[in-house]
């Protein structure tokens, strides 16, 4: 009787407000968040730390951002790493040439400067409908991609166009190690999910939702599209703007403007498609997915005798798998692992009842 | 069962509308008291949802005039509408399908919203309680419609005539002073449609809030409606109480068909 | 149960997964290779890895290192960065107590972004032909080794091939060179060291640049036939190599007046232009072709048993191939000359390092090896971690490419203070104290 | 004035190859109402599948027909595996499954052929015509002349047959068309596999141009602006889109480019896509739908 919801009622509008509803759910989470903080420090490896677990975080920090805007807001999105590209180096410029300003400040500001931009290429969302919005977001896709090589500005003129992270320091405490970098990650993860949580559960959240299931009707019920739609890519470019800063500082130490291509775009887009369109917990389901498969698929093969398949069949089979599970899941399961968890709880909850 | 003496709440003057040079409305002008309700009949294609349409801004007249609680104007803007308190229901109803029934009847609030968005996602400032508020609103809505033990279903797995009312309570959650509907009881049984029927009378009188309503159910509009207003090919071919109405041979010959 | 049986099986695979590569004995030197054989650079990484790994493969074929054999497991990273930290973090502990030697990406991006790494874990990053121009210094970068050429060499050679041809330097002024360059940060990178050159040698330079991936070149090329430049240098990459070509040809512009860069070498860049391609001149520091006795060797005890790592057998000999072999021998060689300090054992990456420092190769060992002619004498120390800074030109007949010189030298004391300007700025930045190789030497 | 006009000529040979390309996307739109990434992918595929005959020996026309028997079976597969199953859900949701349907043709094509370059030739010389002191590719007038011999085709199969009628009724209502006893599902048949006909074409003219390579997969961003332009149901449209973008991107790049830095083609029409859709948010030839509620 794990879940055991008998006798748990909302007295207060307030209980239905919480984080979590059910008790076992609040204390899961509560246990997770002391596991990550408190443990993993401390049982991770180099390895775990530097090729799992941060990218898993930045990048569900980007599904998160995506989600926002396609999941919740119904705009589809082909230019998220631009946001995050603009995130990082906004960050990195704030980082170089304001002298003194805190670490964390100038994620916020790369993410300010990310929302805007993002607001600007949200601009023809208003006139522009539907499929044909990708146009101005491959529009942000490209244009960044090319401001950002072009003025080396940008880079603070390193003939190779590459920002360097750096030191990784708040209050004095260093961040640098493999496990700081993961725990800074955390931190600020952690506090944006909880922001994202509380938007998409706010009336701000219902009107993205409003808007992507009919905005004629939206429009008719006094949801003012021009606002909600702006507001979903400026917040969408926030998240992403943060995911890139993280992605530059905390994660590779050191990025390009090619390190945020097209295909990171689309990356983050499977995320969300496989961690589920308008589910919070599916970014991170989606970005485990996303990290772990192809280690899966190279690990898996590695138990195979030698010289059976080599690296590159190994890629071009995981190309394929991928592929086919896109569209699986959008056949079979549009609302992506997220959905499946949700039935493995449900499951959970009725356990050991089968009904 | 006559026409209120005061000024009307809803005027619409020489209304014209075409698509692509079809016409769908012609010169159409008809007015709706304060608290009455007042029933749009007519064949298909007739014109009435164009009107509706029309009334909160969806559509914009190609001429005419509309003139709400005094205000006049050549067209309306869905926002603008709702700020008016115009509420509407769709024929093919048009709920968020993805949301559950208390979301969307918690949509209908959006404007009675004070605290800013940066607010409610930090949970600072007056969102906590205005929250509560919005949240008893709501639950007062559903509370009168009966829909408390879907309150947290997703809207799009319901039965149709639920959605129907569900999408009944998004428009009353926003306190409207003038409400449309479009087809409320399309596809429902008698008793279905018999509490739906109820509904709307209940809410003309215990909050005076005017209807206008379309119907193809004859009995239903002469029982519910304070005044009928008839059209047909875009034209209106009759406007007076239902019992007027009913006896107009212009109406009966639309009606049967023997125009043709 | 989807999700449950797919929890358990990844864990059980991430677990196995980082001892079970293969099964290796103690006692071997271990190469990770962070290789790409899928994706838009495939081509390059296909020869490139198939080369080095015939290369150990024949080492091992002859006994290993002085006894010691080698081994080594791929990682696959598309040329993705983040798959290639990826690699690197996996496999940069060695395997089955063989230590790791030193990772050889072939990518700018992962060279990039596993430098700092590189130096925290004492693990030598080798990045023949590319890189940052600034590890050469080696005092500030103590793990990183461009070797042979970087990028500033490169171009540095190329101006002063133009000027032999043109008969001396002084015969660069009132020249037209156009620099073509790839819309990245890879193909700017010369920019301001072709501006010094410039203003150097007087010619007149118009850099003209083709955004990624170039497949459309026609705007840049009708302008180039506007200005009707002497020399075009080709900076491409991937598919804007050929189309340039193509592009060049369709204008009407002469091939055997466009040089093409280190990465517009190869058949896989010629090629694919047909006939356009006919004429066009290339610098190379590791000729292609068969007849070195190095790789004679290795088609013998090697790709002849069917070991060949190439999936197509005729790409054995071209320049991708061959470069994974002079890499090989780079790499194999500075093992040996580790192991002459540090004994004949498995080495760590911080003992092998001290073999690229002192790496020595002059003509009589490079006939030793087999190689002389395919690699240019190098000789590092602790402030130089280039070596060579020589390449050779060859010209594509429409089938193959024929080598039409002898090594150019660049002007590595003109570029030596760009550099040093370069990386003490790093070092400035990062908080690095350089090392004093005076001490070291 | 000269120059300009060799640019302007370069532009439009250039955007008919766009144009190529784009018909691809058209035609399936028309049918399944879905922007298929994948079409990329399978141009890519078909110029791979090619050129490997070639090289193993096989006569050209020999190739020519295994490669499109192959193209319209992948092509008849997609439709019954990916896209029915799919039928009746939002554009977005059916371009998200293009993008996975992508993939696995890439991962695909290249497992079976490997991730070599290939040269490939037509056996169109490619020396420049002089005409009025205008220098004029020999290869893209080749490219453009088989472009328009394409769109005679279609136009051809769409307006004089039988099949082209039902399509017809099949994009303007897939229900009524259902209603008067149009089958569905042949007409999406036929329709495929014309268009894996059409990326075989648009394959081999692109691999002649640029090798063929993985990169061939990549054509596909420069037909999106070329269809929001010309709108997604119109051939005709994509023709006239595909010139404008051509022209108007290498004008822009040689007088626009030096203001900025040069190196503006990769957004510069997707910018001027924005713009047209700013003023016709249907595209020049689209048609825009009334909002019925």
């Amino acid at each position: 009787m794990l879940y055991q919801e008998a006798g748990q009622f909302s007295t207060r509008y307030a209980d239905d407000r919480r984080l979590f509803r059910l008790r076992q759910d609040r204390l899961g989470l509560a246990l997770l968040l002391a596991f990550a903080f408190g443990a993993v420090p401390f049982l991770g490896n180099d390895y775990w730390f530097s090729a799992i677990l941060i990218p898993f975080l930045v990048l569900s920090l980007a599904g998160l951002g995506l989600n926002l805007l396609t999941g919740y807001a119904g705009q589809l999105s082909l230019g998220s790493a631009a946001f995050m590209a603009v995130g990082a180096f906004a960050a990195y410029n704030f980082e170089l040439r304001v002298a003194g300003l805190p670490l964390l400040a100038s994620f916020l500001l790369g993410g300010v400067v990310a929302a805007l931009v993002a607001l600007l290429f949200g601009l023809p969302s208003l006139r522009i409908k539907g499929f044909y919005l990708i146009v101005s977001t491959l529009a942000a896709q490209f244009f960044v991609q090319w401001a950002l090589t072009k003025f080396s500005w940008f880079s603070n003129d390193n003939p190779s166009g590459v920002i360097t992270a750096p030191k990784l320091e708040i209050l004095g405490a260093d961040f640098g190690s493999p496990a700081g970098r993961y725990l800074l990650t955390l931190g600020v993860v952690a506090a944006l999910f909880w922001l994202g949580h509380n938007l998409v559960r706010s009336e701000l959240g219902r009107n993205w939702m409003a808007v992507r299931d009919m905005d004629t009707a939206a429009a008719v019920i006094g949801i003012p599209l021009l606002k909600t739609k702006l507001l979903a890519f400026a917040l969408s470019g926030f998240f992403l703007g943060i995911a890139g800063a993280l992605w530059a500082f905390t994660y590779l130490g050191t990025v390009e403007p090619h390190g945020f291509d097209l295909n990171r775009s689309f990356q983050v887009l499977f995320i969300v498609i496989i961690g589920g369109l308008g589910s919070i917990l599916g970014n991170f389901l989606g970005a485990a997915f996303i990290v772990l498969f192809p280690l899966l698929l190279s690990n898996l093969a590695g138990l195979l005798p030698a010289g059976l398949i080599d690296a590159g069949q190994l890629e071009n089979l995981q190309k394929i798998v991928f592929g086919a599970l896109i569209i699986a899941f959008l056949i079979k399961e549009p609302e992506g692992l997220a959905r499946l968890w949700r039935r493995l709880r449900e499951r959970a909850r009725l356990w050991p009842l089968r009904y | 069962m006559s026409h209120p003496p005061s000024s009307p709440l809803l005027e619409l003057q020489n209304i014209s509308l075409s698509f692509k040079g079809v016409k769908a409305i012609t010169d159409l002008s008809f007015a709706v008291a304060p608290g009455e309700i007042c029933a749009l009949i007519g064949p298909n294609g007739a014109g009435k949802s164009s009107l509706l349409n029309i009334i909160n801004g969806v559509y914009r007249p190609q001429s005419g005039l509309i003139r709400f609680d005094r205000v006049e104007q050549r067209s309306m803007r869905p926002h603008a509408a709702a700020e008016l308190g115009i509420a509407r229901t769709f024929q093919n109803i048009a709920l968020f399908k993805g949301m559950s029934v208390l979301d969307n009847v918690l949509t209908g609030r959006n404007l009675k919203r004070r605290s800013s968005w940066i607010e409610q996602a930090l949970r600072v400032g007056r969102a906590a309680g205005e929250d509560d508020r919005q949240r008893a609103a709501a639950e007062r809505v559903i509370e009168f419609l009966r829909i408390q033990p879907w309150r947290d279903a997703i809207v799009g797995r319901l039965p149709y005539g639920l959605q129907k009312r569900v999408e009944l309570a998004r428009a009353l959650a926003a306190e409207p002073r003038l409400l449309l509907l479009d087809e409320p009881m399309a596809g429902m049984n008698a008793e279905e449609k018999a509490e739906m029927s109820r509904f709307i009378v209940e809410v003309n009188r215990e909050y005076g809030t005017t209807v206008v309503l379309i119907e193809h159910d004859i009995g239903v509009v002469m029982g519910i409606s304070d005044h009928v207003v008839v059209l047909d090919y875009g034209r209106k071919i009759g406007d007076g109480p239902p019992g007027e109405v009913r006896r107009d041979p212009e109406v009966i010959a639309a009606y049967l068909g023997t125009r043709h | 149960m989807f999700k449950r049986s797919f929890v358990s099986s990844l864990a059980l695979a991430i677990s196995l997964g980082t001892t079970a590569l293969t099964a290796h004995a103690e006692g071997e030197q271990y190469f990770p290779l962070q290789s790409y054989r899928v994706g838009p650079y495939a081509a390059g990484g296909t020869g490139f890895f198939g080369g080095f790994i015939d290369y150990l493969k024949y080492v091992n074929a002859n006994g290993g290192v002085n006894g010691v054999k080698l081994t080594w497991s791929e990682c696959e990273t598309e040329y993705v960065v983040e798959k290639g930290v990826e690699c690197y973090e996996r496999l940069k502990g060695g395997v089955n107590g063989a230590p790791a030697a030193a990772t050889n990406p072939l990518s700018v991006g992962i060279a990039y972004a596993t430098l700092d790494r590189s130096t925290a874990d004492k693990l030598p990053l080798i990045t023949i032909n590319h890189g940052r121009t600034d590890s050469t210094d080696g005092s500030v970068f103590p793990y990183a080794f461009p070797l042979q050429l970087n990028p500033y060499s490169e171009v540095s050679a190329i101006i002063n091939y133009i000027g032999q041809q043109a008969g001396g330097l002084d015969k660069l002024k009132g020249q037209k060179i156009v620099t073509l360059y790839h819309g990245s940060p890879y193909g700017k990178e010369t920019n301001e060291v072709l501006k010094t050159l410039a203003d150097k040698y007087g010619f007149a330079l118009s850099l003209v640049e083709v955004p990624h991936p170039g497949n459309e070149q026609q705007s840049q090329w009708l302008n180039i036939r506007r200005d009707k430049p002497d020399w075009v240098i080709l900076r491409g990459w991937g598919v804007m190599n050929p189309v340039a070509l193509k592009t060049a040809q369709k204008v009407g512009f002469p091939a055997n007046r466009i040089i093409g860069n280190i990465w517009s070498n190869s058949e896989e860049d010629a090629a694919p232009a047909g006939a356009a391609a006919k004429g066009f001149i290339a610098i190379t520091t590791h000729p292609s072709g068969t007849a070195f006795p190095v790789l004679q060797g290795i088609k013998q005890e090697v790709v002849d048993k069917g070991q060949g790592d190439l999936a197509d057998p005729k790409r054995f000999g071209t320049v991708y191939y061959n470069l994974g072999v002079v890499n090989g021998i780079l790499n194999v060689e500075a093992v040996r000359i580790a192991q002459e300090k540090f004994g004949k054992q498995p080495l760590t990456g911080e003992q092998v390092r001290w073999g690229f420092e002192n790496l020595k190769l002059d003509d009589a060992r490079l006939a030793a090896l087999g190689a002389k002619g395919l690699v240019q004498p190098l000789k590092l120390s602790c402030s130089d971690h280039e070596g060579g800074g020589a390449v050779r030109f060859q010209q594509w007949d429409g089938e193959k490419w024929n080598l039409i010189s002898d090594w150019v030298q660049a002007d590595r004391a003109l570029l030596r203070p760009i550099i040093e300007a370069s990386s003490h700025k790093y070092a400035a930045e990062k908080g690095i104290t350089p090392r004093d190789c005076a001490k070291e030497a | 004035m000269e120059f300009f006009f060799e640019v302007l000529i370069g532009g439009l040979l250039a955007g008919v190859m766009y144009s190529l390309v784009a018909i691809g996307f058209v035609l399936i739109y028309k049918a399944s109402g879905v922007f298929n990434f994948a079409q990329g992918a399978m141009v890519l595929f078909a110029a791979l599948t090619f050129v490997s005959l070639l090289e193993r020996g096989v006569p050209f026309w020999l190739a020519f027909l295994i490669t499109l028997t192959t193209m319209v079976a992948l092509a008849l597969l997609i439709e019954r595996a990916v896209l029915r199953p799919l039928v009746n859900l939002s554009p977005i949701t059916l371009f998200m499954a293009t993008l996975g349907l992508s993939y696995m043709i890439e991962g695909f094509a290249q497992a079976l052929w490997g991730a070599q370059v290939h040269g490939l030739e037509l056996g169109i010389s490619d020396e420049p015509l002089e005409v009025g002191g205008m220098l004029l590719s020999q290869f893209d007038l080749f490219a453009a002349g088989t472009a328009a011999a394409l769109v005679a085709l279609l136009a051809l199969l769409f307006n004089k047959t039988r099949i082209g009628l039902s399509l017809r009724a099949v994009a303007d209502d897939p229900l009524a068309a259902l209603a008067v006893g149009i089958r569905l599902q042949r007409i999406w048949a036929v329709v495929w596999a014309v268009a894996g006909f059409v990326g075989l074409v648009a394959g081999l003219l692109w691999g002649a141009r640029l090798g063929v390579q993985f990169s061939l997969s990549l054509v596909v961003l420069k037909a999106l602006p070329v269809l929001i332009i010309g709108g997604f149901t119109s051939i005709g449209g994509a023709i006239a889109g595909g010139l404008i973008v051509g022209a108007a991107e290498k004008l822009a790049e040689v007088y626009l480019g030096p203001f900025v830095g040069g190196g503006i083609e990769n957004w510069f029409p997707y910018v001027l896509a924005m713009l047209f859709l700013l003023v016709r948010p249907a595209g020049l030839f689209g048609e825009r739908a009334i909002e019925r509620v």
